[in-house]
């Protein structure tokens, strides 16, 4: 019959999108404040998308993201790292891109290794969201070396360790969360699709 | 008689301070006696939704205050002090199905009563009372509830709000979108629990037939007002009145309106299909007897 | 709260309101660019005189542009005083442990300064001039081209309207679970680490099967609308190129030519 | 009279669930106000999307206005068919009424020109033409209702199917979307299909389709139906009120020999009991 499932890939993808709008505007669902730092949810999101849907919905989900943050990063920054480091696309849309697909990989390899759904969810959002990081780190580090144009010229030299610091040690943090977390929305969710289709 | 809830000059402003403020509440005052059932009626936007969730605490006055139980609730109350209150106050939403998140039926149900401080086991206890209070079978307790159907997740998420043991239980719209078994379980329950487990019960509703069937006390808003507190018959006396208020009657009512307007003398409004059948039953009996 | 994609837009008749959402997106991004490339009061100043222009012609009035402000004060001044702390080079007028300012710091301080009060200008304008729903397609008239090498442009756009037009309905549902989850006694917001992580699930859960019943109810009623794909479809909303398009695209390529001529 | 829809012997099951409809036939006739009534999970839905092609089918046929439903007429069918659903939230695709409305319009690449004459007659139609600005967060359920109708009315069709289309709505709009879907009814000669457990609905209907537990039970005129107030009960459906004012009536020793009577009927009884002899 009909690309039944075309339709309603379109609109998983397109929910998952809303989704991530609203965690990216409203605080309490996208990010939890933890003294100085503030630990993102969305890369527990992007592995949800990734685990559901497929890898390649996952990488999409996780790009639109980044899409969102590098557009923020001009027009409304979250926080003055934005401003230095996620107003260049590549830093802003890649790694968010890596988390599906590194996600999505893991997910597939380990699920044929281990029973437990569970486990398989943590360990690919641990390293879904790893991979966000090391990148993150991993380009700022490159394009402070290329002497890249910036919007606003830091001196970055003094800055690169506070940068270096901030997101390293948010990312540490953000890692355990989403293996805490990403898990216990996962799988009543695919419980949930799968009833369905 | 005792009072569970009241309101004094009670004001909420949607959005204060900015140039879309709009008043939901407008000074509003009202008690509701301990154990009554009290229905809330009123058109869609009249601020029914808002006034019930000052009696939760989910939103503060701006101006005056609000008392459950001796616990006051001002525009300063810092929310911290809100759970406590919280507990004492059970509030079954708008299709509340949309609230279960957790594994199982049972841990879903005990959710409620752990983050309120019951131990594991007074929990489970709870819950396993709860759901048999709902009409659950025991066997469910271990599913997912997102395995179930419609009518028994409903049924999952009231008996979350009950293991509670709410002192308060508030409903708004419970039976929106069941059928008339489903329907008439949820409102049966309702009454149960007033008058079995004395609970004082609050209920938003657009059915006016439940209101003359189970309330004893009605509740009507308007454009964020109170415009009339009173008795099922007080508050239906005006049929006309009702109808600016974009209310209905109940079906009784609206049935004997018609029978008045083809020439039955039926008088003063029956609001339920018994008071309606006697009302006639006497009409006849005179019309056979017309000495009497 | 999404203020900063809804709820902004202000309906209007206006110059900047008539042009064609593809060209106000373009325009905002060249804009964007020609700023790095600004170095200099004149230049500085050229830019300026444009957006000065460019709010007058959207006839929106100026509180909204200093409320958008408001909310990024703390950033703003967070972000220059860092560049004039941090800054080397110049004339040391002051210094304190790694902390210094010079006359070259603070000059480029108030740089960065009017770089930032730029920028959110032209992203209001666009933002209180265009509808979300026309940005979307914008974005679609944009990525046109990239039909050619079997890029889904027109599956993106349709999805992308979706998505907004689902944004609030899901904020709503997710103000309701809120407050359920709420009176049943969670603390959201507070509380140690692990108790904000687990407060996390009983929000998100229902947030997303929400969000997957809509996408299933949604699929049935658009199938059942004669719904196929998403590429072979005819459109009801066309925004042409216009005058005013042509007219603005010359303002400020002359502005950027000006831009570069300027910088040292 | 022509059967517009002819369910013939069909069998359905959702994919590792037990038959629900094993063996079902029905019609539907050109021009009538049918309600299929029924328990919530009786199958009533499922069969509205069986006859629109969007499940499919295990055993059996459907045909609409001569149609087989299957993968090569599902077009043509769905062209044929517009459909109402219970949600009124899940059928707004268009960011705006207006989009909402030109939607099934630009999935038959409609021309612009003759689409937009379309999007406005409809809209005039279900009197929505001011809203045509409006985001769907901007408006009541009844008004979202009143566009899905109008993104329906734009297409044409010759059946309108309502599934549960007013169970979410408050009983002014409930009534306000029946009155709508009448007056469409009347005057573009439509045949409608109301999927219900509304028995007050149902009690206005031509005729009625008692479905339970997949199995079409009983079907008649409304009178008919009503008057077996036991089988109503015994599948959890509620009698109409007339017929619950007669039960009423009886235990209180008055005999009347019908078991319902629309209210017209039982207003004329009534009067003829209580008047003086």
């Amino acid at each position: 019959m009909p690309k039944k499932n075309n339709t309603l890939r379109l609109n998983l993808l397109a929910m998952f999108i809303a989704i991530i709008i609203l965690q990216t505007s409203i605080p309490l669902i996208g990010y939890i404040p933890i003294g100085p730092l503030s630990i993102t949810i969305i890369p527990a999101t992007v592995v949800i998308a990734t685990v559901l849907l497929g890898t390649v919905d996952g990488a999409i989900i996780g790009g639109v993201w980044g899409v969102i943050t590098f557009i923020r990063a001009y027009i409304w920054p979250t926080s003055p790292l934005a401003t230095i480091v996620f107003v260049n696309p590549i830093v802003s849309v890649f790694p968010r891109i890596m988390i599906g697909l590194v996600a999505g990989w893991a997910y597939m390899a380990l699920q044929k290794r281990i029973k437990r759904q569970s486990l398989s969810v943590s360990i690919a959002a641990i390293l879904g969201s790893l991979t966000n990081t090391i990148l993150v780190l991993g380009l700022i580090y490159v394009f402070y070396k290329a002497k890249a144009p910036q919007l606003y010229q830091i001196n970055m030299e003094k800055l690169l360790p506070y940068l270096i610091g901030v997101v390293g040690t948010n990312g540490i943090p953000e890692a355990i969360f989403s293996g805490v977390v990403t898990p216990l929305i996962a799988v009543p969710l695919s419980r949930v699709i799968k009833r369905r289709t | 008689m005792d009072k569970a809830i009241s309101f004094n000059q009670v004001t909420h402003t949607y959005q204060a301070n900015t140039p879309y403020a709009q008043n939901a509440l407008d000074n509003i005052s009202l008690e509701i006696p301990t154990n009554s059932f009290t229905a809330i009626i009123g058109h869609t936007g009249s601020g029914k939704s808002t006034l019930v969730q000052h009696i939760n605490a989910l939103l503060k006055p701006t101006q005056g205050s609000v008392t459950v139980y001796n616990r006051s609730i001002t525009p300063t109350t810092t929310n911290k002090n809100l759970k406590e209150l919280r507990r004492h106050v059970g509030m079954v939403f708008q299709f509340p199905e949309k609230q279960l998140f957790e594994e199982t039926v049972i841990k879903d149900i005990m959710f409620g009563p752990k983050n309120y401080g019951m131990v594991d086991a007074e929990a489970e206890q709870a819950a396993i009372e709860a759901m048999k209070l709902v009409g659950l079978d025991k066997s469910l307790s271990e599913k997912s509830p997102f395995d179930l159907s419609g009518g028994q997740m409903r049924r999952v998420a009231i008996a979350g709000v009950l293991a509670m043991k709410p002192e308060v239980l508030i409903l708004d719209e419970p039976t929106a979108g069941l059928d008339p078994r489903g329907h008439k379980e949820i409102m049966d329950l309702a009454s149960y629990l007033h008058d079995h487990d004395h609970i004082t019960i609050i209920l938003v509703t657009h059915q006016m037939d439940d209101v003359v069937n189970y309330a004893s006390e009605v509740v009507v808003m308007d454009k964020g007002k109170i415009v009339q507190t009173g008795t099922p018959a007080e508050v239906f006396a005006d049929p006309k009145w009702v109808y600016r208020m974009q209310l209905n009657l109940p079906t009784s009512a609206e049935f004997a309106q018609q029978l008045i307007d083809a020439g039955v003398p039926i008088g003063q409004l029956p609001l339920t299909i018994d008071q309606l059948a006697d009302r006639i039953t006497e009409l006849a009996r005179k019309g056979e007897n017309p000495d009497d | 709260m999404t203020n900063f994609l809804f709820g902004r837009y202000l309906p209007g008749n206006s110059w900047i309101h008539q042009m064609s959402p593809q060209s106000k997106l373009l325009l905002s991004f060249y804009f964007v660019i020609v700023i790095f490339f600004a170095n200099n009061l004149v230049s500085y100043g050229v830019l300026a005189l444009l957006i000065i222009v460019v709010i007058l012609l959207s006839g929106v009035s100026i509180t909204f542009f200093l409320k958008g402000i408001r909310p990024l004060i703390w950033l703003i001044i967070f972000t220059v005083g860092l560049q004039i702390l941090f800054s080397s080079g110049g004339t040391i007028l002051w210094q304190w442990g790694p902390f210094s300012i010079t006359n070259l710091s603070l000059i480029n301080g108030g740089f960065i300064f009017i770089r930032f009060l730029l920028i959110i200008m032209i992203s209001t304008v666009l933002t209180l001039t265009t509808t979300p729903l026309a940005i979307a397609d914008g974005v679609q008239t944009i990525l046109k081209p990239l039909k050619r090498v079997h890029f889904p442009v027109d599956t993106l756009a349709l999805m992308l309207s979706i998505a907004l037009r689902f944004v609030p309905t899901l904020m709503d549902e997710m103000e309701t679970i809120l407050n359920a989850q709420r009176s049943r006694g969670v603390d959201f917001g507070s509380g140690s680490l692990t108790h904000r992580v687990k407060a996390a699930v009983p929000l998100l859960v229902p947030l997303f099967t929400g969000a997957i019943n809509h996408a299933e109810n949604l699929s049935t009623a658009m199938e059942a609308r004669g719904f196929t794909d998403s590429e072979h479809r005819s459109k009801y909303r066309i925004y042409r190129w216009q005058l005013k398009d042509t007219l603005s695209w010359i303002v400020f390529l002359v502005a950027g030519g000006l831009v570069l001529y300027l910088r040292k | 009279m022509k059967d517009i829809i002819q369910v013939k012997n069909i069998s359905f099951n959702y994919s590792g669930q037990p038959l629900l409809f094993d063996g079902l036939s029905l019609d539907v006739h050109e021009g009538e106000w049918l309600a299929l009534i029924g328990q919530n999970g009786s199958g009533k839905s499922t069969l509205a999307r069986l006859i629109d092609g969007l499940n499919v089918l295990k055993k059996g046929q459907i045909f609409v206005d001569g149609l087989l439903v299957s993968d090569q007429n599902v077009f043509d069918i769905r062209n044929k068919i517009g459909m109402v659903f219970q949600n009124p939230e899940d059928q707004f695709v268009g960011a705006t009424v207006e989009d909402d409305v030109a939607f099934g319009l630009e999935n038959r690449q409609i021309d612009r020109e003759k689409m937009h004459q379309l999007v406005k007659t409809s809209l005039e139609n279900v009197n929505m033409w001011e809203f045509r600005d409006r985001i769907p967060a901007n408006l009541s359920g009844g008004q979202k209702q009143r566009v899905a109708i109008a993104g329906i009315v734009a297409l044409s069709p010759k059946i309108i199917i309502l599934d549960e289309a007013t169970s979410m709505l408050d009983p002014q709009g409930r009534q306000d979307i029946l009155d709508l879907v009448r007056q469409l009814k009347e005057k573009n000669h439509l045949t409608v299909i109301s999927i219900t457990h509304d028995i007050d609905e149902a009690a206005s209907a031509d005729r009625v389709i008692v479905i339970n537990k997949g199995q079409k039970i009983d079907e008649d005129i409304p009178g008919k139906i009503f008057s077996n107030t036991e089988q109503l009960a015994r599948i959890g459906l509620d009698a109409p009120y007339t017929a619950q004012l007669i039960a009423a009536l009886k235990r209180r020793h008055f005999d009347l020999d019908k078991e319902y009577l629309d209210r017209e009927g039982l207003i004329a009884w009534i009067k003829q009991l209580v008047s003086t002899k």
